[in-house]
């Protein structure tokens, strides 16, 4: 189990979900990767309340799924029940993908750096790995295309948010400023949602600064948790907002009956 | 010509440091019973090729076949990441030339389309493009016209491409039920030659009465052979869903080197057939648990 | 969100000048109830994007509407030149810019993925480069690893997209029965909008029940018209054919421009409705005759 | 109706779809355009007589079609009846092309010149069109992927067999000698077959040789219907090969019982 959140009458995973799910809006085209849980349940609870019309792709695949719950695994068919087209030729999700008509797409990785590039290939050298990690299988690719990019982590520490990632397998904001743009690629991440906090981007420098904290964490929990210099806003700092029961009761009873969220922690 | 021969008899005809192709994407539908055969038959210094898998890369370097892997990604999921693949690299036995998804499919594509090279921006910042900045084999280029960054991906040659699918004819037209949900055309396109596994064979008056169902034409086939249940303990939708408990077994046992040789050699390799190895994993009562886990 | 509109309204929404890409192939699956609407509505210097082109195009330039066609061949196959293309090209009224057809799908594709070109070998050796030589939208290029010449294509952009298809539900989820035969796709993916023209509508639990057939998603899909019979006179296979008797009083007609004013004013563009202009080349005696044909 | 053939009791356009089935062996891979009558016929005789193996792709989609009749447009779905795939996708199409799955093609033009090179595009000045033709179509792609080419015309004339093409839609040879070598193409045209005589190419230049004459057509009569020099073999040219009456009757009965063909002519 995870944490309560206090005072909220939720557990973190349920405040990262419904985090993530108001950070969705009513043209959001969004799909998504392996071990997804908490992207998938933001899709699903932002289109049972304030987003009806967002476009989901369950496993990249299916368009408009609807499944009864979330299996074991997001790239898993159980997931893809109810969906109004199976989308499978590569040839044309490239198209969706590239022209922004899939406009979001969340990812996370064994390793997170401030301008919210991420490593899932290797900790340690890449040709004497300590650790051989799967691959970044498509991140390369999405990170470059997808205007809105989100990431999330349900462990933050000093090993997940480091200064210096050991491979660099997706794009974030790159070497931050202007890089992406200079590459030619469109938009970059919004936000990190973490089991501890919000991170938003810094305007100009692109490193991740603390949007909004979850209740029962400070500042410095955050900083102490974190391998690179987190960035503060000006004025205080929010608390994450609190979920409403409404969000709680369609996440718990309609979303995500069977709890595949916790995989994730 | 009636293209039909058995998994044993194809694999027969793979050569020792072949580039082989294996079809699949992660958890679903990947070539096994020709990865169990492959390593059956000992070969030795094979360059696989394998977009987004698992359990067959797995297998592979398990039976010491791999000289190299040119990959996306290798992991067992949510259920942790593929030991072998990961001890291998790790311990410098295994080679890997890593690529992103789209920036393999481009190469592949380059290959099929006889192209010099075919363009994406996937990879761009990113480390992947360092890592083949001596090979070339991708690299950033700037249009001259717009400016534009692009990686350029050259040609991937493949000698064998290795797919599952749900039935096949005598001549070896094969269909996809209800349609190619992976990424296998891409390989089929690219490589020399393509063995087909089926799950079951139809008549080729069957295949002609639903034309527009077919998804690979004889033409692109060079063998297709009968087995049963063929991408087990990974899917093959919407028939069967992958067997969890044979990708928990597995990977429990490979926490322990010796545990592991016995399991590999006994639970996988042991099976005289590709139906021998199904009965021996459960037979019926396992068919039926996947099938109704996929209903 | 319901993408239900009529024809006619959707076609209120395309500008002048505006760059609309054709669906279809030669003889078969135009969107001809948009093309008819389009020239009724008087668009004019509208620059249109066709693969392979005929009847679609020279209502078209016979309307008037068109300032530039983008395309690989025009024409009505064995019964001849399309006539108005043909007058209009050679009087030097309509401007072509002329491709083949993998040039073309090249462009679309670029467009599509967001590249500043994607690289084919077609047009190597032809004169259709040094016609473009200026413009640069294709241009010959050296491999610099390889050698190799190459076709670097340039991105097309295009406003609308108009294709036919089978069936939609009120979404918009369009299914092409059975399986997507032209090159439609190509259109759609670069297109900045897409309205398609259906023979019926279905309920959106019809399109849930067998989603592998889906062509087109509802987010790629800007409006959806019903237009029975919307192909006429092209096919719509494998519903009905095309009708070789419109072909041919078309073309008779056209060898006397007084004759196809009124041709083209009374038969084509008179009838106040798609429905209406459908009865008046021959109703369900000639919807009888060419769904026989294609049977 | 097309002329007899002196002796061969047969007429001219079923000596030429003989002549065209000849040409093609049991490891030939075609597909067909529009308004490729002989072709078509040239493709189904060959495969019910000497090469049994042979795969067409009636109108590039419908493989190992097996139609009843040949209808009036050779890209009709009536020409699919019997096919083992409705192969619709462009992205398989040019695979099969580019790699040699497909391996022969042929086509024709309003005007051929002596390497083969075909126009269709227009008959005059290409910005001040005397005629403006239809256009190449696929010709300028499939010219430059398919290894065997092959050419046929049912209108030997000096308007059709030119000196210069007024454009070039479609490559056959190009410049003649090494031309197609080094823009990287590879094979290049086999054979033209046209109503008065069989072409083959000279190894070195490139350029259309008589290979056989049609009965009652003298190298005279080829010579002063061909705008450009027709090039003559060493030694006796001999008569374009007698079809058989198996071949004759499996034409006229099996494979294009409506004549079809002469629509062509």
């Amino acid at each position: 189990m995870t944490p309560e959140v206090e005072g909220y009458g939720c557990t973190v995973d349920e405040l990262m979900v419904v985090a993530f799910s108001r950070a969705m809006d009513n043209d959001t085209r969004a799909f998504n990767g392996a071990v997804s849980f908490i992207p998938v349940c933001g899709y699903l609870l932002a289109r049972r309340t304030h987003a009806p019309n967002l476009v989901w792709a369950a496993a990249s695949i299916a368009i408009d799924a609807n499944p009864v719950a979330i299996p074991e695994s997001t790239l898993s068919d159980a997931l893809w029940e109810g969906a109004s087209m199976l989308s499978t030729s590569p040839h044309d999700f490239w198209s969706y993908a590239s022209g922004a008509r899939y406009n979001t797409f969340a990812f996370r990785g064994a390793q997170m750096d401030a301008c919210g590039n991420v490593n899932n290939t290797v900790i340690g050298p890449y040709d004497k790995p300590k650790v051989r990690l799967p691959g970044g299988g498509g991140m390369a690719d999405l990170s470059t295309m997808i205007p809105k990019i989100f990431l999330w982590n349900t462990t933050h520490n000093v090993r997940t948010f480091v200064e210096k990632l050991d491979f660099r397998s997706g794009i974030g904001w790159g070497d931050g400023g202007d890089h992406r743009e200079q590459l030619g690629l469109p938009g970059g991440p919004q936000l990190c949602v973490t089991n501890l906090c919000v991170f938003d981007f810094h305007p100009d420098s692109r490193r991740m600064r603390v949007a909004s904290l979850h209740p029962g964490v400070s500042i410095g929990d955050v900083q102490e948790a974190t391998g690179f210099e987190v960035l503060i806003p000006d004025g205080d700092i929010p608390l994450t907002a609190k979920p409403t029961e409404e969000e709680l009761r369609i996440l718990r009873e309609e979303v995500d009956p069977t709890s595949a969220r916790l995989r994730e922690f | 010509m009636d293209k039909r021969a058995s998994v044993e008899q194809l694999v027969e005809t793979i050569p020792d440091g072949a580039t082989v192709a294996l079809g699949g994407l992660s958890m679903n539908s990947a070539p096994m019973a020709y990865v169990r055969e492959i390593v059956r038959q000992e070969k030795r210094d094979l360059t696989v090729v394998a977009i987004v898998a698992g359990m067959s890369v797995d297998w592979l370097i398990a039976g010491g076949c791999v000289k190299k892997i040119v990959s996306g990604l290798v992991s067992f999921e949510g259920l942790g990441l593929a030991p072998m693949f990961r001890m291998g690299v790790q311990s410098g036995r295994v080679e890997i030339e890593e690529y992103s998804e789209d920036l393999l499919i481009c190469r592949l594509r380059a290959q099929a389309w006889n192209l010099p090279f075919v363009p994406t921006k996937a990879g761009l910042g990113t480390d992947l493009l360092p890592l083949h900045e001596q090979t070339g084999t991708i690299r950033v280029e700037v249009d001259g016209a717009t400016g534009e960054h692009y990686v350029a991906c050259t040609r991937l040659p493949v000698d064998v491409a290795l797919v599952h699918a749900h039935s096949a004819d005598e001549l070896g037209n094969v269909r996809v039920d209800p349609k190619l949900i992976w990424m296998d055309n891409e390989i089929v396109n690219a490589a020399e030659r393509t063995f087909v596994s089926v799950e079951r064979y139809v008549n080729h008056s069957d295949v002609v009465a639903e034309p527009h169902r077919t998804t690979y034409p004889q033409f692109m086939v060079s063998g297709v052979a009968l087995a049963e249940i063929g991408a087990y303990p990974t899917s093959c939708f919407p028939e069967y869903s992958h067997h969890n408990s044979f990708f928990q077994a597995y990977s429990a046992a490979a926490s322990a080197p010796e545990e592991f040789k016995t399991f590999f050699a006994d639970r996988v390799l042991g099976p005289e057939t590709w139906d021998d190895f199904i009965k021996s994993s459960g037979g019926d009562e396992m068919i039926t648990e996947i099938r109704r886990l996929s209903a």
